[in-house]
């Protein structure tokens, strides 16, 4: 195993400290438990948004928080969900007064984690609380006989949306809507090159051959669809749009955002030759790229590989989308 | 419950999950995340630091003091199972349990409290084919039968084999999850036999 | 050979051609010679900052073209200098009539490509024009005997800080001689976990063994120092800031910018946690971390591995960093 | 020049460039940044798709525009330095050149620029290890002797082999660049040798 680390033990309490001490303007980092906020609080009266889950998804989450976007993220061990203590923690130093929302990635482990903490804030406190679940990967089949689908990429426009609302002054019951319709708008398949390798086990998480990708790879090195053979950009780009679209996804005239982003171990010429396929892909189903994000957003450690996104977007969103955003992650606007 | 009974458990529950651990990261690594065996490290190294504190309390109250542990240092999946397990077993557990049954009615509760927190059931290829199995199994005891809870233990965990699941990260994988054990089982398991050791005095 | 693309020949202008589509609204890109230049022209009265040279190491320079910053970049082919022809269809697009600054990392492929547009500009333009060679990176030793150091990641904050001053309005003689300060002002030093493959080559430029990384690595993977074992990240830190303090370096109580640089397949948790340890040992020596950058500005197609610069600023450099800048890659202040 | 002889040039040298493109590549990936095989390929494949327009030309002004079509096309150090090669060469031959004393006299100050745009001489192992003894062989032949340009474009390469690069990217390696053939130099060798060819009338 390769890795800019020194032990394996320190890996997540050192890179969060440099992440800290690195934007120290934007956030302030608790150590016990582990929690990031933004730097200036939260503003009373504004619903404050936690999101929150393992690590190795840099820089979801702890890169989102900061004006218009996250009020606090929780780092969890490397792919494992944080536990509630973090969340309570959390939401008792950024609740301003108009409740909090938790923003959940649909991982058994983190809904149970976020479901212990909010029956435990909610036993202690009298303030409001929701939850938004993010499941936009539409890699997982079946998905009704399941877990159900698991939240990806687009939990970064989720949060981002939601974020600017909030600031804007929705209500809680607002906010938890918004999100809602923003995940149920939002589809993500994604494809690794490589395997991750987490950082306490050493090898990598999955075998490959030098000719093969895994279709629908999860986030945390989770098998996808199928093992295929290495495809070009384009036909790769074709395969994980139509999936997207197949279901309830963006029909021609539709606005769309669009998120080509990185798992960790790919050069972003790469990830723009995918937004290259991706959007002719797009304009040939007569989808309208409203907004384009390319980048490492939600990455799998040190995997290669990528994901595509697209969220039907209306004024609204795009209003939103717009808003000023000012954290270590995503800044415009400010 | 005798402080030195329960720091004997702490102990060898302990010492069987520190040697399989890498065996738990590599059956997750199979179907899951590859961290089973790393989060069951975290949570059973915390309860071992807490080990005097948690040996002091009533039995109930130690397990609680247990779960809560494996709750606030695991994470992921099983840091709610396990610790829900533990909690609903030390709240069901009487001051003084004096039978079987009196065990077997808190491990019933707290294979309950797993299968609450857990939405799941048995069949769905997770720690539940241990424990349902294994909960049976005392229910219907009239004596401490600990050749037959192994039995059990490791018949649940080898059923998991041909399963495909339907819960956990592992449901992910649709067919593609048949043919491998479930980690969580495993792992349950392994504590299973850890207790069964302490009870034989080994 | 793994990697997101259809075929060798076309990686660059479909790459190029995603990046101009994702940021339409900040770049143009010009084809024919390809060249990137700002979507709103440069302004009358200002100088105009060029930069270019071999794709690969995104998003440097095409991801640094906007307001703040460079007025066009010309990208090159994989690793290859671009030509005269690129550069010189640039600086007519961009010259606005206080003069051309190029800014020119110091590889004999690129001086000399840059020397012949600027004889070739100079016989065609009564206009000023001028060059600032970059040369940061402290592995290669013995400089006064070869071609001299390379130019690396310092190249970024050259292009931030001279591109700052040029938008407040600084004449071509301030540019260059601020330029040519701030690269005096900056050191280098890269290291690689794995070799970076050229898509045309087919195969990684050269073999490391899971236990070895290259020490002094250049941006084209050009080999550096020398072959070490595995390093901690705290060694392999403390290693890089004593190569660059050695020399001329930042001494206590100098306050200096510290950026901590992915080199393409290095993931954000590993940049951060590098960052946390280069921290550190600059607190030791008694520098003053004024500013920070953490992320993949000069990489080297999908290499592991990092660099570490340092650059040592006063409050005119500071004032210029801080300043608005509106790029793809970098963006505050507006 | 004909025409005919013109465009023998031009494929030859393609040829020769093709075929040993993947070998140019491999050398300065021990060396350098392993595009040397890229770069030269597709400077001639630039001049081959130019080769009717070039051979319509006068000998000199068709050497201007080949080397002209390199430095546009190829970048990198071997672009200009090439290019700079020709276009002096076209610019320094007569309109008619008939004796090796012309063609000898031309090359010279092809070679000259290559060492002034490069700011670099004999002795750094770069392409002017062969480029340099061929303009002495030519300068000091009474004839052409086709074996003997040969012998020293061979002898030229293979004295870069033990040599410590000074300049181009090679010479960051410093020691280390001892052992391997320049890459420059072997491309120097492989022109040189498809040009005799054309004057063998292979
Ligand atoms: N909903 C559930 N009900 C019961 N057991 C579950 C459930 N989800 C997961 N598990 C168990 O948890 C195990 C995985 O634990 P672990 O790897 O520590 O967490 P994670 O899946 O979050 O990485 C699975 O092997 C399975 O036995
Ligand atoms: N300053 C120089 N003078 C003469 N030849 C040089 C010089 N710099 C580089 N070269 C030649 O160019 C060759 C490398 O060409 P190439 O790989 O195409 O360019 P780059 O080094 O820019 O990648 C070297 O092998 C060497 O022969
Ligand atoms: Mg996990
Ligand atoms: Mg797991
Ligand atoms: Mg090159
Ligand atoms: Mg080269």
């Amino acid at each position: 195993m390769k890795k800019l680390i020194n032990s394996v033990d320190n890996v997540l309490n050192e890179s969060l400290r440099g992440f800290g001490a690195a934007h120290s303007d934007i956030v302030s980092v608790n150590w016990e438990p582990k929690f990031v906020q933004r730097a200036g609080g939260t503003a009373k009266g504004k619903v404050a948004l936690i999101s929150g889950g393992g690590s190795g998804h840099e820089p979801l989450h702890a890169g989102f928080v900061g004006q218009g976007m996250l009020d606090a993220a929780c780092p969890g061990e490397v792919f494992t969900s944080s536990t509630p203590d973090q969340m309570l923690a959390a939401a008792q130093a950024v609740d301003a007064g108009a409740g909090v929302l938790f923003i959940v990635k649909n991982y058994s482990g983190d809904v149970m984690n976020f479901e212990m903490a909010a029956e435990m804030y909610g036993e202690m406190h009298e303030g409001e609380q929701a939850t938004v679940l993010t499941n936009d990967d539409v890699a997982v089949e079946d998905s009704l006989f399941t877990q159900g689908r698991r939240g990806v990429a687009g939990t970064v426009i989720v949060e981002k949306i939601v974020g600017a609302a909030a600031e804007a002054g929705a209500d809680l019951a607002t906010c938890k809507a918004l999100g809602e319709r923003v995940n149920a708008a939002s589809g993500t398949m994604g494809v690794a090159l490589t395997s991750c390798t987490v950082p306490a086990a050493g090898k990598p998480t999955f075998e490959l051959a030098e000719d093969e990708m895994e279709m629908g790879v999860g986030i945390h090195g989770e098998p996808g669809r199928r093992r295929v053979k290495l495809m070009e950009a384009d036909a790769l780009a074709a395969e994980m749009i139509e999936a997207i679209c197949k279901e309830d996804g963006p029909r021609s005239g539709d606005p769309v955002l669009l998120l080509v982003n990185g798992m960790g171990g790919t050069p972003l010429m790469e990830l723009y030759l995918v937004y290259d396929a991706a959007r002719r892909l797009c304009e040939e189903r007569g989808l309208t790229i409203a907004r384009s994000l390319v980048g490492d957003y939600c990455t799998s450690l040190d995997m290669a590989g990528c994901s595509i996104t697209l969220t039907k977007v209306g004024d609204e969103m795009l209003g939103y989308w717009d808003a000023p955003v000012h954290t270590a992650a995503l800044r415009w606007g400010v | 419950m005798e402080p030195e009974t329960i720091k004997a458990l702490i102990r060898r529950t302990h010492e069987v999950i520190l040697a399989h651990a890498e065996e738990l990261t590599d059956l997750d690594q199979a179907i899951g995340d590859g961290d089973h065996g790393i989060n069951m490290k975290r949570g059973f190294d915390a309860i071992a630091a807490a080990a005097d504190a948690i040996a002091e309390l009533p039995c109930g109250k130690a397990l609680e003091k247990a779960g809560m542990t494996l709750v606030m240092s695991v994470g992921g999946a099983s840091g709610p199972l396990y610790g829900s397990l533990l909690m609903a077993m030390g709240k069901a557990m009487p001051e003084a349990p004096d039978s079987v049954g009196d065990i077997a009615k808190a491990f019933q509760a707290g294979v309950e409290a797993v299968m609450k927190r857990g939405k799941s059931e048995g069949g769905e290829k997770t720690m539940l084919e241990v424990l349902l199995p294994v909960a049976t199994s005392l229910k219907d005891a009239g004596a401490l039968d600990i050749g037959v809870l192994r039995k059990t233990a490791d018949a649940g965990l080898a059923s998991t084999k041909d399963m495909k699941a339907t819960k956990g990260r592992a449901s992910f994988l649709g067919e593609r999850s048949i043919g491998h054990l479930d980690p969580g089982a495993r792992s349950s398991a392994l504590l299973i036999h850890a207790v069964c050791d302490v009870i034989e005095g080994k």
